[in-house]
């Protein structure tokens, strides 16, 4: 029963998949997209099952299908494992990817692949289901790197552009450096442990196996390289902003919402190793808390709407990854959860606001939609004051408690984190009042076609809006429901502060912080009516910004470059050169050849002559050399 | 019935080939080469139950040669692949057509049974014969049939012949060495040899000239772009699928037994060179022009990697080695018949003069798209489970050259998506680029099938293959 | 008094032989040559071996010297014909008569004293007569009666080459 | 019977067998003349037959003078395709002198 409606779980988007690679071109687009839809939306509704099942017997289900391969002394099975944090995963996965998907439907109606669209969305959530229920770390692999080409076909769905094949080739090859730590960390961990089995290790971990810390170390370091390869984080983080060329819906679902928290979930799931080695743990808070500061400094001043909440992504990941680093695995999971609510519906508005506009994405030409499009502005409005930490909305419980672990365990962090979270606030403000106030700055032509978006794409909005309201009382102060859901993936319960008054004081602290972002915010856009200038009139550091602090181009500089170099080289002059000596052999011979000829130059005398030595030298070899 | 009864099938085929007309010459062959397979089916069930399927016979009392053919799961897979790719590529060869046909399709069937020959030898000598053999077929199919113009090509296949004969004869100088101790060729006999390091290593690298040719291994891989190129597109995925897996099979069939202590003195040294040819590979096919020659180098880069397993001597590597050799042989094969699709279409092998094709043929897209994917190795392909198995087991000797190992990942995913992203994507190109026709089709689809399907289920293989390499294990590990 | 015949004979030798290289006219050289024979033949006299010396006189003087002169004649090559040498051959020519000059003497030297061991006599027995020779060719068992077969084969073989060689109607290409 | 090679000694023929030979060897190399190169080849022929002959009686055995006559009968083969050889030389270029034969020169 359990295998049967796995298997339903996994082969549903795949036979959406199917249906539409194979027949999505024959059949209407409604069609396509709808059966797109229900595909997810019957894995959503087995994970709903599955939700209630374990809520009831609180006990992981294990499904082993087949045996895979087998590697020195221990097997890979195809197995899966439905346990409290995947099948929270599954859940939001397959929730917001049906959103998504009906969002889609009216997108991308105009796309002439719109199939295609659909059958590499039902793909993705393939990929991620087995991702996320995988029950060892290959069979996540599987999922990781399906996620990944998911993201390469998407980014490039236009694939006439070479600039967005460009950013899909990054965002593969990028992930790929990722996937190289991830594997290196698998073989680590096989090593170490002879299997490769989530259940299997931490009955290892909890029975109080030893094993050498050095090489554990070792490996989770390398899976941290995994994670952060695929959650954006520093140095692999510029694939993200890049990968902005997909649809709206791709940038949604894809990179804010699901794939770019596999890192998190990767972690959570191995939480039992990490926290055995504290200084990766060290590393990976520094790293978050770092990533989160930087990308909150980029968002500062892009124009380009869906850049900016790109670079907040990556910013919010590093809060995440700051909340893993310190131990705070839940808490991670939870802005994992209010982060895809809030983010999920910031793009899809941003999607909307940009169908409205006809594909413009700059928002020195936007302005004013709060009049022409109601609804995406709400919803707009309520997700922003979510990532901004305002009270009652879910942003403001998740974040607040990562600045509350920060602040107990560091404060260092806790200061980078609160700087964040306050530049968070204006950026986020910033990109509101750019785009839904004032006067509308576009072309007349555009003016003229402004309209709010079918209900199609206002429905996903008002959903998400509505979670993004209320997702934080998941994880209420005090009574934190997820926690409790949590405990039994971890081995080792984190003692819960008490919610005293230095809880009460950082929450007032933090919301003095998100409003003095949003004052600034105000003062600029409102009250100065500023608007942004043309990209050559930026100066001073806000041009690094501008820039991204050069980033892309010093990896160009520092990595690409050399390669090209190097490969040049080798082509031009090491492929020549060892080309050049192996037909130097052949030379050689030749040369000995003509060489010889000239000895054969026909005069008898000569070849007597030098017989006759000859015949001396051999008698005088035989009988006077002893 | 014994495996002579597969080499008959061969030589009677490539006999018949060359006496039917030029007309019916491609059927033919097809057919024989089905019937190859039929039959090494046929032996794989026997072999399964467990029966003798082997032949010895002495052919020659001095020197004392035998007529010794055996097969076991390592050989009986690596026959196997060879059959199956056969009918893959003759059929792969219906859309051109070729000037005295009849000959071509003899020389390809009597390829494959020098090539078959020299997978079942259990003789040193019979096994040096079969493998010289093999050279003759791909030297006149490479130079009578190929692209391009004649001088170059006869200078590159000329290059070819010479290079890779003169490595192998210094194979036949180990041979000769380790006949002048044991008295007989028989591989059984051979590895009772007493032999001090050193002169195993003498032994080691007289096998490892010929074998790091054949591969090829850099730095004796300079051959092998041009060839690819040159050579007609059967001729190049004969050479790539199956030919290069000869030696690879060698390394495992007999140079590490006949010389164990000096493959663990020099460990180091050979999976380090191996692995710097993944790297060079991976590099320098990022500035490759010619989609040929791109392949070619990413093949020396994969081919590396499965030297470097081969060399580990762990039961992971020699295990990852096996998947990966035939992963490899389908995959290298498919996209071989692409770039020959997309010259049957451009006449050009120039990547730069391509770009647009997505938009004209969505079904080639995906089924090259997939090979690509297979060949950088993702997760589900056939290549992932032998890269995986190769990386791990260079992981169990040093990290730090699994690390180095492993970015051709990276690497790889660069050159290929670069490759693909050129070819394929992009405007609309004015030239017309037709999509698969049904032949194309099929044959993409039977390797595409295979990569997945053994992908995600490669236990038979696993099964079939991993007793005899625990036997090939306690061979290297008898002293 | 053997001595002093020997003595003479060698000087004879030498000196025809010499003269043989060393004179202009080919006729003269030919007729030196056969001086030289001769007197290689009175060397096998003094060895008692008549029967050698016979055969010799018959084939070299006899035969070979004819067929010589009669080339000569036939090229008539009587006259001086030669150019003259360059000092380079002259050079190469005395460089490698010393060379396999002290080369064969230093061989000869340095195995003298195995000759010289003293041990050597003289049993008496007769071992060159013609009939003992024509035992020792002859004898099927441990003689050389196969060679000497070759022998004859390898005779009519060089006659019919030569024939053929000769054959005016046929232009040979060099 | 008193040996012959006891009054006079073996050195004094070895040492003009020697002399012989290589009066021969210095007559190929000095002349150009192919007949008189092949009477310094019958001189050379004929040193070593001398001394065939000379350890013949030294060892008192008769196999090294059955050895002189085949050595005699492969002479006299040698001197009749030599000669005939020689004969079509001169028809083809008129002259005997080696110099002029070049025809092998690589």
């Amino acid at each position: 029963m359990e295998t049967s409606l796995l298997l339903f779980l996994l082969l549903a988007p795949f036979a959406g998949f199917l249906f539409n690679v194979f027949f999505g071109k024959k059949v209407s687009r409604n069609v396509s997209g709808t059966i797109g839809t229900i595909a997810v939306a019957i894995s959503f509704g087995i994970a709903l099952n599955f939700f209630f099942q374990i809520n009831s017997t609180k006990k992981p289900i294990l499904i082993e299908l087949f045996h895979w391969m087998t590697l020195g002394n221990f097997n890979v099975g195809f197995s899966f494992l439905l346990d409290q944090l995947s099948i929270l995963w599954l859940l939001f996965v397959t929730g917001i990817g049906t959103l998504i998907h009906i969002y889609s439907i009216s997108y991308m109606h105009d796309d002439e692949n719109l199939h295609k669209f659909f059958a590499y969305l039902n793909l993705f959530i393939f990929f991620m289901i087995t991702l996320v229920t995988g029950s060892n770390l290959l069979i996540m692999f599987i999922g990781w790197e399906g996620v990944g080409l998911c993201s390469y076909l998407l980014i490039g769905f236009w694939y006439k552009n070479q600039e967005y094949n460009d950013a899909a080739k990054k965002a593969f090859i990028m992930n790929r450096i990722g996937d190289l730590g991830f594997l290196i960390g698998i073989f680590t961990l096989g090593y170490l442990f002879s299997s490769v089995d989530f259940t299997t290790i931490k009955t290892a971990v909890a029975s109080g196996q030893t094993v050498d810390l050095g090489w554990l170390g070792f490996g989770t370091f390398c899976l941290f390289i995994g994670a952060s390869g695929k959650s954006a984080q520093i140095p692999l983080y510029t694939w993200l902003p890049d990968a902005m060329a997909g649809p709206t819906p791709v940038s949604a679902l894809i990179h804010a919402a699901t794939m770019v928290t596999a890192g998190i979930f990767m972690i959570t799931r191995l939480n039992f190793l990490f926290d055995l080695t504290p200084n990766i743990q060290m590393i990976i808070a520094v790293i978050g808390a770092i990533t989160s500061l930087v990308a909150a400094f980029i968002a500062l001043v892009q124009n380009d709407i869906k850049k900016v909440l790109a670079y907040s992504t990556v910013s919010q990941l590093g809060l995440m990854f700051l909340a893993l680093g310190l131990g705070a695995y839940e808490i991670a999971v939870f802005h994992v959860i209010t982060h895809a609510f809030f983010k999920a519906c910031l793009f899809l508005g941003s999607g909307s606001v940009i169908h409205a506009m006809h594909g413009e994405q700059d928002m020195r030409k936007m302005g004013g939609l709060r009049k022409y499009m109601k609804v995406t502005y709400i919803t707009f409005l309520i997700a922003t004051l979510a990532i901004s930490g305002i009270p009652i909305f879910a942003g403001f419980f998740s974040k607040d408690e990562i600045l509350m672990v920060a602040f107990h365990e560091n404060k260092a962090l806790w200061v980078i984190a609160s700087l964040a979270s306050i530049m968070t606030a204006f950026y986020m403000f910033r990109l509101l009042y750019l785009t839904f106030f004032k006067e509308f700055r576009g072309t007349d032509e555009q003016r003229h076609h402004l309209h709010e978006s079918p209900s199609l794409i206002t429905f996903p909005l008002i959903v998400l809006a509505i979670l993004s309201t209320v997702g934080g009382f998941i994880s209420f102060p005090g009574h934190s429901w997820l926690n409790e859901y949590l405990k039994p993936i971890f081995i080792r319960a984190r003692e819960e502060h008490h919610v005293d008054t230095t809880t009460f004081m950082l929450m007032g602290v933090a919301v003095v912080g998100a409003l003095i972002g949003i004052g600034i915010a105000y003062s600029n856009y409102i009250k100065k009516s500023q608007v942004p200038g043309a990209d050559n009139e930026i100066t001073g550091f806000s041009k690094v910004l501008y820039n991204k602090f050069y980033v892309d181009e010093i990896y160009m500089a520092v990595i690409v470059r050399p390669i090209y170099a190097i490969a040049s080289f080798s082509k031009n002059f090491i492929e020549t050169a060892l080309s050049g000596f192996i037909f130097g052999l052949g030379k050689v011979t030749n040369m000995v050849g003509t060489q010889g000829r000239v000895l054969q130059n026909g005069s008898v005398g000569f070849y007597l002559f030098v017989f006759v030595i000859g015949t001396a030298s051999i008698i005088a070899y035989l009988f006077l050399a002893q | 019935m014994d495996v002579s009864f597969l080499l008959i099938i061969l030589l009677v085929g490539a006999i018949a080939t060359f006496l039917s007309g030029d007309k019916w010459a491609s059927k033919i062959a097809l057919l024989f080469s089905l019937a190859a397979f039929g039959v090494s089916v046929y032996l794989l069930n026997l072999y399964n139950a467990g029966q003798n399927i082997n032949l010895i016979k002495q052919w020659v009392t001095i020197p004392k040669i035998y007529i010794a053919l055996g097969a076991d799961g390592l050989t009986m897979a690596m026959v196997l692949l060879t059959t199956a790719l056969t009918p893959l590529i003759i059929f792969s060869s219906f859309g051109n057509s070729y000037a005295k046909s009849k000959n071509f399709y003899a020389l390809i069937l009597f390829m494959v049974f020098a090539m078959v020959g020299t997978f079942l030898s259990a003789d040193g000598f019979l096994y040096y014969i079969f493998w010289e053999l093999s050279l003759i077929p791909i030297y006149f199919i490479a130079l009578i049939w190929g692209n391009g113009n004649p001088q170059s090509r006869k200078k590159a296949v000329v290059k070819f012949f010479i290079y890779t004969f003169a490595g192998s004869l210094f194979m036949l100088v180990s041979f000769i060495y380790l006949y002048q101790i044991t008295g007989s060729f028989l591989l059984s006999d051979l590895i009772r040899a007493q032999l001090s390091t050193q002169e195993q290593f003498w032994i080691f690298l007289g096998f490892f000239l010929a074998y790091a040719i054949k591969i090829p291994l850099i730095p004796f891989h300079t051959w092998q772009a041009k060839v690819y190129q040159k050579a007609p597109a059967v001729g190049t995925m004969l050479l790539s699928g199956i030919m290069l897996k000869m030696a690879l099979y060698s390394i495992i069939r007999w140079q590490l037994p006949l010389a164990p202590l000096a493959a663990k003195e020099y460990l180091y040294y050979f999976v380090g060179l191996s692995v710097a040819g993944v790297i060079y590979g991976s590099i320098v096919a990022l500035k490759q022009k010619d989609i040929k020659k791109l392949l070619a180098y990413s093949s020396l880069a994969h081919v590396g990697l499965i030297a470097a397993g081969c060399y580990t001597m762990t039961l992971d590597g020699l295990r990852g080695a096996t998947l990966q050799m035939i992963a490899h042989g389908f995959g290298v094969v498919g996209l071989f018949f692409a770039a020959e699709i997309i010259s049957r279409r451009y006449t050009t092998g120039k990547i730069s003069e391509m770009g647009g094709i997505r938009i004209q043929s969505p079904k080639f897209t995906s089924m090259f798209m997939i090979l690509v994917l297979a060949s950088v190795a993702l997760p589900g392909t056939f290549n992932f489970v032998g890269e995986f198995e190769l990386l791990y087991s260079l992981a169990q000797k040093s990290v730090t050259i699994c690390i180095i190992g492993g970015t051709t990942i990276i690497l790889g995913a660069f050159y290929m998506l670069r490759m693909f992203q050129k070819v394929m994507l992009g405007e609309k190109n004015e030239k017309f680029f037709a999509d698969v026709n049904f032949n194309e089709g099929l044959v993409m689809v039977i390797i595409i099938g295979v990569l997945l399907f053994f992908g995600l289920y490669p236990k038979p293989i696993i099964d079939l293959i991993t007793p005899s390499l625990e036997e090939a294990i306690k061979v290297i590990n008898r002293i | 008094m053997l001595t002093t015949v020997f003595y003479i004979l060698s000087a004879i030798t030498l000196a025809s032989a010499f003269l043989t290289i060393f004179t202009k006219n080919p006729i003269h050289s030919a007729i030196y040559l056969v001086i030289c024979f001769f007197s290689i033949a009175g060397h096998y006299l003094l060895f008692n071996a008549q029967f050698l010396a016979v055969v010799h006189i018959i084939v070299y003087s006899g035969a070979i010297m004819i067929l010589l002169l009669f080339t000569i004649m036939l090229m008539n090559l009587n006259k001086e014909d030669e150019k003259h040498k360059s000092g380079l051959t002259i050079l190469a020519a005395v460089a490698s008569f010393c060379l396999v000059a002290y080369v064969l003497l230093a061989a000869f030297i340095k195995s003298m004293p195995i000759l010289e061991k003293g041990d050597y006599y003289v049993s008496g027995e007769d071992y060159q007569s013609i009939k003992v020779l024509g035992q020792v060719l002859l004898d099927e068992k441990n003689g050389f009666m196969i060679p000497f077969e070759f022998a004859s084969v390898l005779l009519l073989v060089s006659m019919i080459g030569a024939v053929l060689l000769s054959k005016k109607e046929e232009k040979i290409s060099l | 019977m008193q040996s012959v090679l006891q009054e006079i000694g073996i050195n004094n023929y070895i040492y003009l067998s020697t002399i012989l030979f290589c009066i021969g060897i210095f007559g190929v190399l000095f002349r150009r003349n192919a007949i008189i190169m092949f009477m310094s080849i019958e001189i050379m022929l004929n040193a070593v037959n001398l001394l065939l002959v000379v350890f013949s009686t030294y060892h008192q055995d008769a196999a090294g003078q059955v050895f002189v006559f085949f050595s005699m009968a492969v002479a006299a083969a040698e001197v009749a395709v030599g000669l005939a050889i020689l004969v079509g030389i001169y028809r083809n270029i008129h002259s005997i002198d080696i110099d002029k034969l070049k025809n092998l020169k690589g």
